[in-house]
Parts: C-alpha cells; structure tokens; sequence
C-alpha cells in the first residue's frame, strides 16, 4: 500500500535554511567582531560559515510539536508513580544512592550545560551553529528540571537529595563533576562545543545514560527511566552536534588540527575522570545489574569510539591521548571508587555498603583478571570488621588531584598495587596530579588550574563553615546520621525493611 | 574492515515500526534487546527509509517523528524527507 | 490491606527540597514552577574564571548595576518551567499555523493589490531579522543574568523570538507561494531590504547597538520593554488596524500570534520590571535613565516606518505609539 | 603552553602556602595499604618534628589497618622513604623543614615485610 502525501513546496534543507541562516547577516552599526567578540580568540580558523550543516533540521514549531509531546509523556509516568507509591516498586533501596549521586552531581551539570550553550548559543556568529546550540540549551534545562521533578518524589521519603544544589557548590566530591564543567564553561566556545558536545555527550554519555537507564529500568525505577530516556532522545541530536562541530572545525582549516586534537586529548582524559563514579554506580549500585563498567567500557568507548576514531582520522585526528591508560584501568576503576566512598561513607550524602555474596561472584565473574587478587581481599576484611561492629570510617581527608579534583586513589598504569603520583612545578610551587593526563592538562594552562578551588585544602584554610567534620558536613547542609554513613545503619534502610514487612504481611 | 552504526531506540510502540522497517530495509542489521531498549547494529551504513515505516503503519510517517523515540547512535546523520541514513565515511 | 499500608506507613519525611522549604517558609509541598526554578544556579566556590572575560566569575550579580538583594523574587507570573512552556507554545504556534494555512489554502494573499501586498511585505517580513535579534539578546541575557527564575524566563523568551522570526519566514513562503508565478522569493528579498533600505536603518541601528551592550539589565530593559513594546505597538496593533480598516483581513490572521505572544510576555517583562523597581531607589533611577535612553534611541525607527507607512499621519502615529508605550512605562511604576 | 585569554588572565594559586595560617600542606603514605583509599592530607606546621607527626598524628590514623599493630614507631623510622619521589633518610627528631618537607610534599613509607592485607602485591 503507497501513502500518497502531497509533495512539500520546498526541501527539508532549503526550508531549514531560508528559516535559520538567511535570519542573520553582516552588521554594520557595530563591528561583527564586537558583537561576537569571543569566536576568534581561541585560534579555530572559520572561512565559511555558512559551510555549517546541521543534520537535524527542527525549526521551533517542530521542536515544539516534539517536545511537548515527550513532556505530556514524562509527566503522566511522574505523576503516577507518584500516586501509586512507585516508589515500592524498586528492587532495594540501596539503589537510589544511585540517583542521590545522580541528582546531586549529573542534574546540576545538565543546568550548567544549559547556560553553558546559551553562550555558544550567542557567540558564534554562524547562524546554524547558534540555533542548534540554542536548542540543546533550552534541552538542557529540561533536563535539569525533569530531573528535579521526577527525584522530587523519592526525596520525601528518602535522604541525600533535599539540597542538591546547594551540595553541588560545596560538597567534596561534587567539586569533580563542578570543575569539570567549570572549565568546559570558562573555556572559549568552541573548546566549549569540543568538551561538552563531542567528548562528553558523543564519546563518553552513552557510558553514563544508556547502561544506566537500562539499569534504572531493571531496578523498578520508571520515574528515572522515563526521564532518562526522555533526556536521551534529546542527546542524539546533541551528540550530533558534538561530531558535526569537530568535522566543521577540520574541514574549515588544516591549522585547526593540532588545537582540535590538544583539545580532545583534554577533554576525553577529564571527561574519563568524571565518568569514574559512573563505574561504581554500575558495578556496586544497581542491585540487579545490567552490565559491567568494563563491559560498557567495551561497547560504548573501545568499539563505538574507535569506529568513530577511525572516521575522524580522514581529517588527520588521532585517537585521545592515554586512551591505552583508560583501558587498562577498566578492570580496577570501578572497585578502587567503591573502596574510596566506603572509606568516605561519613562524608558523602548517599550510603554505602559492602558487596553481599552473590555480588562478589558477580564482580570476580566479571573482572577475572582483577577482582578475587586485589579488591575481594579488602573487601572481606571490610566485611569482616563490620559484623565485628567496626564498621569503616575513615577519619582523615585526602590528598587530591589539581586537575580532575579527585583522591589519589589510581595507581600506576600496570601496576594496581601503587599509587599513581605525577608532579609539575609552577611558579615556584609545587602541583600534584594523579595521572599523566592530568599534568598534561594543568601544563598546557597552569593559569587556570592554580585557581583549582579544591575542598579538602580549602577546609583546611578555613573556608567550609569550620574546623571539625561536623561541622563541614552541616555546612554541606547533610542531615547527620541520615544522608550519609553505611547504609545497613540508614534510616533508608529500616524504612525500606519496614515497608517490605508490611508489604509480606499484607499479602 | 566495515565499522558498525548503530541505532538505539526506545523499545516501545513509536519504535515498533522503525526497527520493522530497519529490518525489513537492512536485512544484515543485529538488533539487541536490552531492558526496554532496542540497539540496532549495522556494518557501514543503515537506512530508515520514510516508506518501508508508512507501509508497515499504513498512515503518513514524518521522518523527524523518529525524534520521539530516538535513544541514541553510533556513525554520521543524513536526514532528507524520505529517510534518515547513519554511516560512516 | 493495601490502603492499610498506604495510611500507616507511607508518610513523607518531609514535601520538597530544604531550600524550597526554606523559601517557602514551611515544609508545605511546593509546585512544580517553584522546585524547577528556586536556587538552582550556582552562586558560589566557582573553580576558574572565564579565559574569554576574567573580570568575572562564571555567575556573576556584578555583571548588572541592578542590584536585588534576593534575585529569585523576580518571579515569572505564567510560572512557566520547561514543561508547562513547551507545552503552551506548542498550541500557540498550532493555532498559529493553522491560520496561516487557512490564509494559504483559501489564496487569501492573492486578492491582496499589489500595492498592498508590496506594503505589507515591506513591512512585516523584514521584521524576522528583528526577531533574530530579540533572540540574540535574549540568549545573551540568559547567559548573563543573574538567577535561574530570570534566565529560564529569557530562555524561553529567546526561543519564541526564534519561532516568531521562523513564522515570519514561512508568511513570506506564503506570500511566494501565492506568486507561484514569479521565480522571485519576496522572503529572500528581505535580508538586502533590512540591510539596505533606509526605511530600516533606524531599527537596525538600534538593535545592533543592544548586541553589544555588557549590562544583560539594561538589555532586558532595551529589548524587552522599549524595542519591543514600540514595533509590536506599532507594526502588530497600528500597522494591523489600517489594514483592517482597508478591508484586509488576511494579514490579521497571520499574525494574530504576535498580539498574542506580546500580551503573554508583556506580562512577564511587565512584572520583572516593576519589581526590580520598587526593590531600591537606586535601581529605579537606573532604569528610568535606560527606559529614556532606548526610547529616544527606537523612536526615529517608529517614525520612519510611520513616514512611509502614510507620510501624512506619521506624527501621529508615532504620537499615539509613544502613549501606548508610556502606558507600560507607568505600569512598571515609573 | 599558556592558557588562551581575551584581557589579563593571572591568578593566585588558592592554596598557596599563606593561605593555611603557618601550617604547609604535606601529603602521606603508608605504601602498598590501600585498605585507606588515598594518601592523608594535613595541614602540618614546617617545625613540626616527624616523629611527632608520625606518632600523634599518621600512626593513629592507620589504626583500622591491621598491620598497624604490627609495626612500631621506630619500625617506620626505620622503613624505605621517599620524599617527592626521592629516597630520604627520614630523621624523626628533626623537623618537617629539616627533613626537607616543602609545601605540597608527598611522603611515601614501605617497611618491608608489612605489604598490607595478603602479602606483597596484593595492596589491601
């Protein structure tokens, strides 16, 4: 059977074009280089700004028509899980520790990348490349705020993210998602587009939200899954954007290479840092797991990332610096993270607990080569003292990355028994980074790196509401002895045991 | 060597479609079910063509509508109004 | 036994988020508009500042002479977050369309004299370029300005300039496909018409003077408020009446959603102002001087649209445009 | 390299050394113990004698380790040290500064024959 439509007046790009580009023009009252003042100093050589293709050809009333039919969507599912009490349905509550971390270090990132995009989306001054990053703009506040309303509902019953902006500025380990975007969004706007755009939301997002959202799925969580997808039908037209921008930038000149290629090594190495709590929401967090952070790892940056590197080497780019490093350490990232926040339980606003049995067989399943040598060991000794009553905590601060922000918790590439330290020297002072990417990225802008506002060392100097933990953490604005500590201890968890009680009795 | 593209989409009834006409268009694609997620792979270029999806339908099917249930992808886009291509060059 | 369990058991610990409850002053539930807008940006322990302008933090209230001594009190009185937006401009823009289809289907545009039609093109299509710039600016603004109750707003602000100046287009494609036997695109006529023409020079002027205004306040002011309350006075409601009274309909119809939009965003813009206002002297003082500045920098605009429009009635236009405005002006308590 | 900036764009480092009120920030590990995730970070005064940083202040702190008990204060006196990744003849009756302590050194111990939870390699 043929479906007779009439035969549209012009073509999807024509249209596209008579609708975004021919809007902008030459102004004269002012200097083009004054009404965009910032899309020069970087050193991206544009000859042709009209050369910008964007695959994607939404005008606004298509966008409109889109979206309000996701929104319609996501908040039938939002309000009836709130209605029937979704949140009973989820496999554990040692599960939304998951999505504590998520809506205290993903959600305020989605809103940076909002203001983030409106910049790019004032500053270029081609026409198809502000109108796209405009509607990832307004996209990424959707998120942010879908995100919100979605969480809202487990926050009433559940601790950790009552305050997850406020944590977000202040919190230790929210100072790794923070700086990294603080950087992205004091950078110009095509590293801008680089950093966001192509190595976070083309090369690395998918590590973040598909097995994630698969996993939320799995876990009984709709108010996350439907956000979450919701979210991620809008990132394929971003990661659009994100491998459209760097085509655009090498096609446009042969001088753009070296700053490109300097730009991606930065941005996949902070971008790979970041993702390092991914690792241990995947392999410790789920309660039933969808895969491995190393599986992941496999399909979603060695295969897809090396296709699309392969691709890219057409222009000249080569793959990202130390992505070997990365590789290796997907057999140990995800159990030196969960060793570090069971070491920090009392310091962070979500639980966590040690791996049961079947979970251990699970990670030694998974990470033959890794886990039964060098974390099941630690991890039973953890076991063992807590069914003693000695139950971890571990009281110091540590020392910290300058760059990525992070403990040093990596150890050397090959060698997973010693700790990883890199050194550089500036200005007479001294600077530590866990990792050769990491110095690489200070050395190319000790400027900017020096600023670093890192929180241990910022306690110590006297900045976060006073000299003991406690009163750290009620500056944090955590609910003591209910956001954080071990989770079998949690107010979370004797709710949860509460409510399956009398679920069991009442069938 | 051919790289795969991939596609993956909601598995839900805005996609049910789709992954028939992928199928049907692409007959070499491997199409994974994860949890409520279908992940269509490809060596070097897949086609979603706009009326293999209005056939299996049987009513007019807007190539941009794919935005409804579009999770992700692998590979660069072309989208013209009668269908919508990710490969590599 | 269900509803058992519901009663004894599912209590919330608490109905919104601390810092909402803080604002609201009890732990009341809260609405959506106020847990998606309330203190979501950053305000503090920013990591660098911006290599491109390192006067500044990454937010910065010092980026404004206006100073509020609590910025989330601008409130949006359509409580727009991104859902309820979305959602409300797509059924705008339906309508929207489906006059315009009504004015293409039925040839409407066809029974236009040449003379008018040359006039209304001239007029109103052209004007996507000054949407474009509304855009702009208010991009710049939601960049810039300060609290997320204030740039969600200019976000979504500069996303309907963005459709307008689209819809625009597509009257132009209207008016070429009712020529269906001309090669020439009227729409593509526009751009030279809006960089060329004298009768456009004024506005152009004004706008590109606002691209590079650094205090994101006084552009909401210039934009917002004095450019877009003198074209919209008088292209979509002076312009719109005379060519009712000459008996043409059609153009009405196809822009009935500016009248609408500007109705809707008056409302917002309106509000802002005149609480920013009445929150010091100082801030009244400031934005009286940049009310005067832009109005006396967009009426030459105004008066050279009216000049050609009919030369004889152009003071008065201009005249009863200036009222109507003062009439916003009064509103927002100057 | 040097960053990219439109205007001046120099700042001082956030955690230069006046900023901590007369301490220096010195970093420690006990090698091969990842039982503790990381090295400690203490805000140290530079005449602060080692031995009495080491006793009153990284020794307590390792006590959850169950190597802790096995080893004394001389014991780590004793131990292989490296300071900023070069060997150092720790002298714990000297201070930090004599020892060659700077603002943001790294002090690194192994004593050999306490290699953590399951022997040498396993770094627990």
């Amino acid at each position: 059977m043929a479906i007779t439509r009439s035969k549209p007046k012009m073509g999807i790009k024509e249209r596209y074009a008579s609708m975004t580009r021919d809007l902008g023009w030459e102004t004269s009252y002012q200097p083009m280089d004054k009404v965009f003042p910032y899309d020069k100093f970087e050193g991206i050589k544009i000859h042709d700004w009209d050369a910008w293709v964007d695959p994607f050809r939404l005008t606004m009333d298509a966008y409109w028509k889109y979206q309000s039919e996701k929104e319609r969507k996501l908040y039938a599912v939002i309000d009836s899980f709130a209605q029937n009490n979704g949140q009973m349905g989820i496999t554990d509550a040692r599960y939304l520790n998951a999505i504590k971390l998520f809506i205290t270090g993903v959600s305020p990132l989605e809103y940076a990348a909002h203001r983030g995009f409106a910049f790019a989306g004032r500053h270029f001054r081609g026409v198809g490349m502000r109108v796209a990053s405009q509607m990832q703009s307004i996209d990424e506040l959707r998120h942010a705020q879908t995100q919100l309303h979605a969480m809202s509902h487990y926050n009433k019953f559940f601790g950790g993210m009552h305050s997850s902006h406020l944590m977000y500025d202040r919190v230790w380990y929210l100072s790794v998602p923070k700086s990294y975007f603080d950087d992205a969004m004091t950078a110009g706007p095509f590293e801008f587009l680089t950093a966001i755009s192509f190595s976070f939301e083309y090369v690395l997002t998918n590590l973040l939200f598909v097995p994630f959202m698969s996993g939320a799925a799995h876990n009984g969580d709709m108010a996350t899954v439907t956000f979450g997808f919701s979210a991620q039908s809008d990132e394929s037209r971003h990661m659009t954007l994100g491998i459209e921008i760097i085509k655009f930038m090498l096609e446009q000149d042969e001088a753009n290479l070296p700053i490109v290629q300097r730009w991606i090594d930065k941005w996949f190495w902070r971008g790979y840092r970041l993702l390092a709590l991914v690792s241990m929401m995947m392999d410790y967090m789920l309660p039933k797991r969808v895969m491995s952070w190393r599986e992941a790892w496999e399909i979603y940056f060695e295969e897809a990332g090396t296709a699309l590197f392969e691709d890219l080497s057409r222009y000249g780019l080569k793959m990202p610096k130390y992505y070997e490093v990365a590789n290796w350490e997907k057999d140990h990232l995800s159990h030196q993270v969960w060793s570090t926040f069971y070491n920090y339980a009392g310091a962070t606003a979500f639980h966590t607990w040690m791996p049961n049995d079947n979970e251990m067989e699970w990670l030694r399943d998974k990470y033959p080569d890794s886990f039964e040598k060098h974390y099941q060991p630690r991890f039973e000794h953890f076991i063992k003292e807590q069914k003693k009553g000695n139950r971890f905590f571990n009281n110091t601060l540590p020392m910290l990355c300058q760059t990525c922000q992070i403990p040093f918790i990596f150890t050397e590439p090959g060698d997973p028994t010693t700790t990883c330290f890199r050194e550089t020297h500036y200005k007479g002072n001294r600077y530590n980074f866990c990792s050769d990417g990491c110095k690489d990225i200070f050395e190319q802008e000790p400027e900017k790196y020096i600023q670093a506002w890192l929180p241990v060392y910022q306690i110590y100097q006297g900045n976060c509401g006073g000299k003991e933990i406690e009163d750290v953490l009620r500056w944090y604005n955590f609910n003591l002895g209910e956001d954080n500590g071990e989770y079998l201890d949690s107010p979370d968890y004797d709710l949860w045991t509460q409510w399956k009680e009398s679920q069991s009795r009442a069938v | 060597m051919s790289r795969n593209v991939s596609i993956t989409l909601l598995n839900n009834e805005d996609a049910r479609p789709v992954v028939q006409a992928i199928e049907k268009d692409n007959p070499a694609c491997i199409i994974n079910h994860l949890p409520s997620l279908v992940k269509v792979d490809m060596a070097g270029a897949l086609r979603i063509n706009r009326q293999t999806v209005e056939e299996i339908l049987g009513r007019e099917w807007n190539v941009q509508d794919i935005h409804l249930c579009l999770v992700s992808l692998s590979g660069e886009v072309e989208e013209e109004d009668d269908f919508f291509e990710l490969s590599w060059k | 036994m269900a509803l058992d369990i519901k009663t004894t058991i599912i209590k919330p610990k608490r109905h919104t988020y601390s810092h909402i409850a803080e604002r609201l002053g009890s732990d009341r539930p809260a609405s959506r508009y106020e847990e998606a807008s309330f203190d979501v940006e950053p305000t503090s322990n920013f990591h660098y500042r911006p290599v491109w302008d390192p006067r500044f933090e990454i937010y910065d209230t010092a980026r404004t002479k206006i100073q509020m001594e609590d910025w989330y009190v601008l409130t949006d009185p359509r409580q727009f977050y991104y859902g309820t937006y979305t959602i409300n401009r797509n059924k705008m823009f339906e309508a929207a369309e489906t006059q315009l289809n009504f004015v293409e289907t039925r040839g409407l545009l066809a029974n236009l004299t040449e003379a008018d039609r040359t006039l209304v093109q001239k007029i109103i299509l052209p004007l996507r370029h000054y949407e474009w710039g509304a855009n702009m600016n208010n991009v710049q603004i939601t960049r810039f300005g300060s609290g997320t109750i204030v740039t969600q707003a200019t976000a979504f602000n500069a996303m309907d300039r963005l459709g307008l100046a689209q819809l625009i287009c597509r009257i132009g494609l209207a008016f070429d496909a009712a020529l269906a036997d001309t090669d020439s695109s009227c729409l593509h006529a526009t751009r030279a018409q809006w960089t060329d023409d004298e009768l456009w020079q004024p506005l152009r002027k004004a706008l590109e003077d606002s691209f590079v205004v650094e205090d994101w306040f006084e552009l909401f002011v210039a934009q917002n408020f004095i450019m877009d309350n003198f074209v919209y006075q008088f292209v979509y409601t002076q312009f719109d009446d005379m060519l009712i009274e000459k008996g043409i309909t059609s153009i009405s119809l196809m822009t009935e959603i500016f009248r609408k939009y500007r109705a809707d965003s008056s409302r917002w813009v309106n509000a802002v102002l005149k609480r920013a206002i009445s929150e010091n002297e100082e801030n009244k003082k400031q934005i009286a001087e940049w009310v005067a500045d832009w109005s006396k920098q967009v009426t030459p605009a105004v008066k050279a649209l009216a000049l050609y429009i009919q030369p004889e009635q152009a003071d008065k236009a201009v005249q009863i445009c200036e009222e109507a405005v003062q009439k916003h002006i009064t509103a927002i308590g100057l | 390299m040097s960053v990219n900036s439109i205007g001046d764009y120099s700042f001082d480092s956030r955690d230069k050394l006046e900023n901590f009120h007369g301490a220096m920030l010195v970093f420690i590990q006990w090698e091969q113990h990842l039982v503790y995730c990381a090295p400690f970070a203490f805000p140290l005064p530079p005449d602060m004698l080692l031995g009495d940083v080491m006793k009153n202040i990284v020794l307590p702190a390792y006590a959850y380790h169950p190597d802790s008990e096995k080893a004394t204060l001389e014991d780590f006196e004793k131990g292989q040290w490296l300071l900023d990744n070069k060997p150092l003849q720790a002298d714990f009756t000297k201070s930090l500064a004599e020892n060659g302590v700077k603002h943001q050194s790294i002090l690194r111990v192994t004593i050999p024959g306490l290699d953590g939870l399951v022997g040498q390699g396993s770094a627990a």
